[in-house]
């Protein structure tokens, strides 16, 4: 096939787009699912078309789709290019984002059956995907940017999709305004670069930073201000807060933007130009530094909160922060190594084991999302302390539901097991720091989410939260029963699509075939089969399965003994005489446990408030310093024509002596 | 003497007088309007035979027929159509003096397109006023409270600009006993002098000239007139100003700054030093003081003159370096080809909107997104445009013309701009979200007549057409830019 | 050099003087008396050597008196362009009648206008 | 003492600047356009002066004085015409009362 195909990728849900917009929406408002069918339609026929770029990437030799460059403007010898870079990177990320984003949209016709804004909905998921497309296929940073913004835009505005709503509202200006400080950051360093070198081309300028054409601070700068881009778009500290309050937009939305695709653009962003960082050890001890703490504060955070989507988003933030570190690491084992390790080496370690993580948290963190709609679809809240038993009505969420939290804890022989693990070895291996650190973010993730798990589907359903976290979608044809009920099957073949992925997505890396594609040769332990049981030869993997253990087996003894209680009397650690006190009692236990948790998490609780207050703070202080001149200015306007022609003839004057004294 | 070279601006006379008498026999709306376009095709027809020309002056060297004017003439044309259709659904605000506006603004048309070919005095300062006189009783036409403000303010200050402008030209006229641009310049030259301080009566004369022009293409400090200006006057000749206007005086200045005045390599310099020092200011202004703004006409005022600084970074780009650089021009034209599409398509909406609401202010546009999609799209693509973003017309102007700044040693300057173009986003985005995230004040849908659909749509494909194959534009700018005689 | 600063600086100094001059003497003859301010009915009184008025000296004109005023000036003072083409007539030849001929007829399409708009006539 | 190309420039510099205290110091919008116009001639006499002094006999500087008398006289008209609208709709023709729009 002409590989001119792969302009088609990004260019068909644009298509999409422009036909919701232009013809559906005007004119065929009242087919609302005629909009759906054209943004699954394109985005599968990216999704096919992605696929055969990654079967074309992996025949290459040099894992290379070379598509012609169109010459798109010539402005005085300045050619603006237009341009696909495939490689084995992009081929990954297309595949992922395709194939996840045709999911949640199957998913989408089921969660958003009825509402008003369907037409838009899609439309502006088609944009996004669009746009994320272009992202990642981008062969010149200037073009890169303006997809980066495009994401951010599409991102604004499916958080605020229901805009009546103030806290959605608040919530996309809060996403916009602070990822826009990540950007200024991302766009100084597009600069410098550009400036340094005099080319926007991606290539070009991982060439020259290997080739040590660029060099010292200018290099430094330029990575930390690509980093802080990175930083915005992927929550990382201190540029996170926007993420949970991102929740307010529609569940699915959170699931494909906010968990599997646009917040790993940062990530995404990072392993493209990583040549440029690690040639700075200052810069790639910056990502790791920022990149573990992120993933312990976040996950800290996630122990307290209740919203169920809130527990994910700070997982999300958690896990973001791992592949930060896992590229930090990467980088660093060449500085680590005391140079044993050519540079060349780690990165291409540094850049399979992030962007490992990323295809793996992809799957997971998505199912894990549409599970929490799934979830908010029965009950119609998203306050985990108004759910509880719901394994009984809807069991294949659960099920799909534990699947994906097994894998985010990361329990062999699911997905996320293999990525973790290969962050755990390199960063032990090469900054045992940061190891400790996330091993203790292991425990926690392990105990966030299997409290979720058993606050969400196991005891008694404790009746639902009218009126308060309920949905906008109101949904014609059934009512709100009283008690919840599985959801449609649209809804749920994703899901089961997702769990399956979920499973099996970390073995494609058994025998290092992920990692030689992004060009690590890790040295081959035999056949696939051998390395699934192989792993634990060595001791990391038993340590890091028995923190996540030990997390989710206090979960359990926490979250769930009042269930075990009431069936299995006489459990150690629970008294028989407290389950004769039913139900009542399992909510004063719960407030107990939320004083203490608070109390003993109080720390990490102050300084989340604390940094969205400053965070937000410079966001909104540098607009409102701008509109106070502006209103200050304005003053000068006194709506006097003589005044005006004062100054004109003081203008005069000034500028005459100006040049008078000038020259 | 070649009658053919000046056929575009005959034809538009030609045109208005035909349109003046019709208005004496006929009152039919489409007939006004039909022939006016119809004048505008010729004269369009006109120049497009003109710019396959080889450059040369006419009328002993007071007119120059170069690519670089034809560029400007096609601007203003495209203004004009933009304008036409826009009045043709404002007019039933000015009902009894149909023709009399449409010949106004046909001649006002003449006199731009002379103003961008003028290269002697007497003829810019004709040219000038011929354009300026009509445009005082076009910014006064409605004749209620503001629109008789807007034109005494408009008309008073213009005088004073346009007295203090002649004053400038006597005494260059008076230094060099020339009037005609090219001979300024080698007499200017013959002086050889070192410095400006050795002429200190051609530095009076030159600054005086600089602020009759700056008042045109509204530069800081002489902007005061334009959001009272642009709130008052009709809306179709809010938008006509902000661009036609604007542009045929950057023309003009281009000409006289860098033809006549730029002949030494110091004082070329001068000139790009003082306008891009100027061009800081007034875009600051423009931008900090439109975040403020409650009335969309006063805030697109305060944002002309934003975008009139971005224009004079292309000013100041062209004479900083050793040589005259042809690429700033070229620059230049292409921004302002791209803004006159985007401000008008901009003020096509407003009035669209405003014909419906009767208000301008920017809360009356909440939920417009839902009241007139069509509408709010055309105007979030133009608001999208002014600010610099994809895909849009708006970015590769402002690429080219930052570009042409960088290469010429200005990185400081277009520093300022684009940390400027960031402020800009709050007021533009401003709209866009209030029109499709905010709660519609009624839920009463707001029609919009065919010509203002016809007006809106050509000046969003229009900027979209630039913004996505560029080449079309770039390459006419580029032979503009290099022709100028 | 010095004395072009010369001229320019003595302009300079002329315009301050002057637009400074015209309040302060007025200011400095009154201080010192040159400038008595005693003021009698008489005195302040419109016409104190003349007739007193009878009525209102605000009176309206007509707006037609305006009209044509205007009218008057525009087609006037137009006119004198022509007093270049007379200054030079033999030599501009045919040509020059041409220029001349369509510039009245510009002018007479404004005088038809003011006919048509019936603003000629007094009513 | 003879007059010469220096008294004429004079001149019309004190014109000039006495047209520029009307339009910025005075009220009243017919004052401010009398000052206007008073400009206009100011530079009209520094045209014609420099004209006959300096090349004389090219007649170019009188032909533009010419152009601006019709200009100035043109102008006049429209600001007349405004102003009688001004009046009309608010009974002054204060220039510091028309203050509608500003900030």
């Amino acid at each position: 096939m002409p590989y001119q195909l792969a302009w088609f990728i990004w260019t068909l849900p644009v298509f999409a787009f422009l036909a919701i917009t232009l013809v559906l929406r005007p004119f065929f408002n009242h087919r609302p699912h005629w909009s759906a069918y054209a943004t699954i339609t394109a985005i599968g026929a990216a999704f096919v078309l992605s696929i055969w770029a990654l079967i074309t990437v992996l025949q290459s030799p040099d894992h290379l789709l070379a598509v012609p460059r169109i010459e798109w403007a010539v402005i005085d010898g300045f050619t603006i290019h237009l341009g696909l870079l495939v490689d084995s990177l992009t081929a990954i990320m297309l595949v992922v984002v395709t194939g996840v984003s045709l999911l949640v949209q199957i998913y989408s016709q089921g969660y958003m059956h009825g509402d008003p804004g369907y037409p838009r909905y899609f439309a502006w998921m088609a944009l996004f995907t669009a746009n994320m497309l272009g992202l990642v296929m981008a062969d010149s940073l200037l073009f890169m940017y303006v997809f980066w913004e495009g994401v951010g835009l599409c991102s604004y505005l499916l958080i605020g999709f229901w805009f009546h709503k103030k806290s959605a509202a608040d919530a996309a200006k809060k996403a916009f305004l602070v990822t826009r400080l990540g950007d200024f950051g991302f766009l100084a360093g597009i600069l410098t670069l550009y400036f340094s070198q005099n080319t926007f081309d991606i290539e070009a300028l991982r060439t020259a930073a290997a080739a040590g054409a660029i060099a010292g601070t200018t290099l430094t700068l330029a990575a930390i201000g690509i980093f802080a881009g990175a930083a915005g778009k992927s929550a990382q500290f201190p540029l996170h807060t926007w993420l949970p309050d991102a929740m307010e937009g529609p569940t699915p939305v959170s699931s494909l933007i906010h968990a599997a695709t646009m917040v790993a653009a940062g990530v995404f962003l990072v392993a493209r130009m990583f040549p440029v960082f690690a040639y700075s050890e200052t810069a790639l001890n910056v990502v790791a530094g920022i990149g573990a703490f992120t993933a312990i504060f976040a996950a800290s955070m996630g122990l307290v909160a209740n919203d169920i989507k809130r527990v994910m988003a700070y997982s999300t933030i958690s896990q973001l922060g791992y592949m930060m570190l896992a590229l930090g690491a990467g980088g660093l084992a060449a500085y680590a190594s005391g140079g044993s390790l050519p540079i060349e080496e780690a990165i291409s370690l540094g850049v399979a084991v992030g962007m490992f993580h990323l295809f793996n948290h992809a799957f997971f963190k998505c199912l894990l999302f549409l599970g929490c709609g799934s979830v908010n679809h029965a009950t119609g809240t998203f306050d985990m302390r108004y759910m509880g038993g719901l394994r009984k009505y809807m069991p294949f969420t659960t099920l799909t539901f534990v699947i994906a939290s097994l894998s985010l804890a990361g329990i062999w022989p699911l997905s996320g097991f293999w990525s973790k693990d290969e962050i755990l070895v390199t960063s032990w291996n090469y900054i045992p720091v940061w190891f400790y650190v996330a091993l203790v973010t292991v425990f926690m993730t392990a105990f966030y989410c299997f409290r979720a798990v058993f606050l969400t589907f196991s005891g008694e359903y404790r009746g639902g939260e009218p009126g308060a976290h309920v949905a906008a979608h109101s949904t014609p044809g059934h009512e709100q029963s009283h008690m919840p009920h599985e959801s449609p099957r649209v809804m749920l073949v994703p899901m089961g699509v997702l769990a399956v992925l979920s499973i099996v997505s970390g073995w494609i890396n058994l025998s290092g075939g992920f990692s030689s594609f992004l060009g690590h040769s890790a040295e081959s332990e035999g056949g696939w089969l051998q390395t699934l049981f192989g792993v634990f030869t060595h001791p990391l993997p038993f340590i890091s399965l028995a923190t996540a253990a030990a997390g989710i087996f206090l979960a359990f003894a926490m979250y769930n003994r009042k269930w075990v209680s009431a069936t299995a009397v006489g459990r150690a650690f629970s008294p028989i005489y407290k389950v004769l006190y039913n139900k009542y009692w399992m909510d004063e236990l719960y407030q107990g446990i939320l004083v203490k948790s608070f109390l003993l998490n109080g720390l990490f609780r102050g300084a989340q408030e604390m940094d969205a207050d400053v965070v937000d703070g410079v966001a909104n202080g540098i607009g409102n310093t701008v509109v106070g001149f502006g209103k200050g200015m304005r003053r000068m306007e006194t709506g006097q024509l003589q005044g005006y022609a004062v100054a004109i003839a003081v203008g005069l004057v000034a500028i005459m002596l100006g040049l008078y004294f000038w020259t | 003497m070649n009658l053919w070279l000046l056929a575009p601006e005959l034809s538009l006379f030609f045109t208005a007088v035909v349109v003046l008498l019709l208005g004496l026999a006929s009152s039919r709306r489409g007939i006004v309007i039909g022939v006016s376009l119809l004048g505008v095709l010729v004269s369009f027809v006109f120049a497009a035979f003109l710019w396959s020309g080889t450059p040369q002056a006419t009328f002993n060297g007071m007119l120059s027929v170069d690519q670089f004017a034809v560029f400007f003439k096609f601007i203003v044309l495209a203004a004009l159509v933009l304008v036409i259709l826009a009045s043709a659904d404002y007019d039933y605000k000015v009902e009894q003096v149909r023709a009399e506006y449409f010949t106004l603004i046909l001649i006002s048309a003449v006199g731009l397109m002379l103003l961008s070919s003028a290269r002697e005095l007497i003829t810019i300062y004709v040219s000038l006023e011929m354009s300026s006189i009509s445009l005082y009783v076009l910014a006064g036409f409605l004749r209620d409270r503001r629109s008789s403000e807007a034109g005494l303010k408009y008309l008073l200050l213009g005088s004073v600009a346009s007295a203090t402008l002649l004053y400038g030209m006597s005494f260059v006229y008076g230094l060099t006993g020339k009037t005609e641009l090219g001979q300024i310049a080698s007499a200017i030259q013959s002086l050889s002098l070192s410095g400006l301080l050795d002429n200190p009566a051609l530095l009076l004369g030159l600054v005086l000239v600089a602020g009759g022009f700056g008042f045109k293409i509204s530069s800081f400090p002489f902007q005061m007139w334009v959001p009272d200006v642009y709130e008052g006057a009709p809306t179709p000749i809010t938008g006509y100003l902000s661009v036609a206007s604007k542009a045929a005086g950057f023309a003009a200045v281009m000409r006289i700054f860098y033809d006549a005045f730029g002949a030494p390599s110091w004082l070329g310099q001068n000139w790009g030093l003082l306008f891009a020092g100027l061009s800081i200011a007034t875009m600051t202004v423009g931008n900090i003081v439109a975040t403020a703004q409650a009335n969309i006409k006063r805030m697109m005022a305060y944002s002309s003159i934003a975008q009139a600084g971005y224009i004079m970074v292309g000013l100041a780009a062209v004479s900083m370096g050793q040589s005259v650089a042809p690429a700033a021009r070229s620059a230049l034209a292409f921004f302002l080809a791209s803004y006159t599409l985007t401000n008008m398509g901009a003020f096509v909406a407003i009035i669209a909107f405003s014909n419906k609401t009767n208000s301008d202010l920017i809360v009356d546009y909440s939920g417009m997104g839902r009241r007139a999609p069509l509408l709010a799209l055309g105007l979030t693509l133009c608001l999208v445009s002014l600010l610099g973003l994809p895909p849009t017309a708006g970015l590769i102007a402002k690429v080219y013309i930052f570009n042409a700044a960088v290469q010429q040693g200005l990185l400081w300057l277009v520093i300022v701009a684009v940390l400027n173009t960031v402020v800009s986003a709050y007021y533009y985005l401003r709209v866009v979200k209030l029109m499709w995230l905010g709660n519609p004040v009624s839920e009463e849908p707001v029609p919009s007549s065919a010509a203002l659909r016809t007006a809106l749509f050509l000046a969003c494909a229009g900027i979209l057409l630039l913004g996505i194959v560029p080449d079309l534009l770039v390459r006419l700018s580029e032979t503009a830019g290099h022709s100028l005689l | 050099m010095l004395t072009q600063f010369g001229q320019i600086a003595l302009f300079i100094l002329v315009i301050v003087l002057f637009i400074s001059a015209l309040p302060i003497a007025a200011f400095i003859f009154r201080l010192i008396g040159l400038a008595p301010h005693k003021p009698t009915q008489v005195k302040t009184s419109t016409y104190e050597s003349g007739m007193e008025t009878v009525g209102k000296s605000w009176i309206q004109f007509n707006v037609r008196y305006y009209t044509y005023a205007l009218i008057f000036v525009a087609l006037d003072v137009t006119a004198i362009l022509l007093y270049t083409w007379a200054v030079d007539l033999k030599s501009l030849g045919a040509a020059g009648l041409g220029v001349a001929l369509v510039f009245i007829a510009i002018l007479a399409v404004g005088y038809l206008y003011t006919w048509k708009k019936k603003f000629l006539e007094w009513k | 003492m003879t007059v010469g190309l220096q008294h004429y420039v004079v001149l019309s510099a004190i014109l000039f600047s006495i047209g520029l205290y009307g339009t910025l110091g005075r009220r009243n919008a017919i004052v401010v356009l009398m000052g206007i116009e008073l400009m206009l001639n100011a530079a009209n006499i520094s045209l014609v002066a420099f004209s006959r002094y300096l090349t004389p006999p090219a007649l170019t500087g009188q032909v533009f004085a010419l152009f601006v008398i019709v200009v100035a006289a043109a102008e006049a008209a429209v600001a007349l015409a405004i102003i009688m609208t001004i009046y009309r709709n608010r009974r002054t023709i204060e220039v510091d009362k028309i203050d509608l729009m500003k900030w």
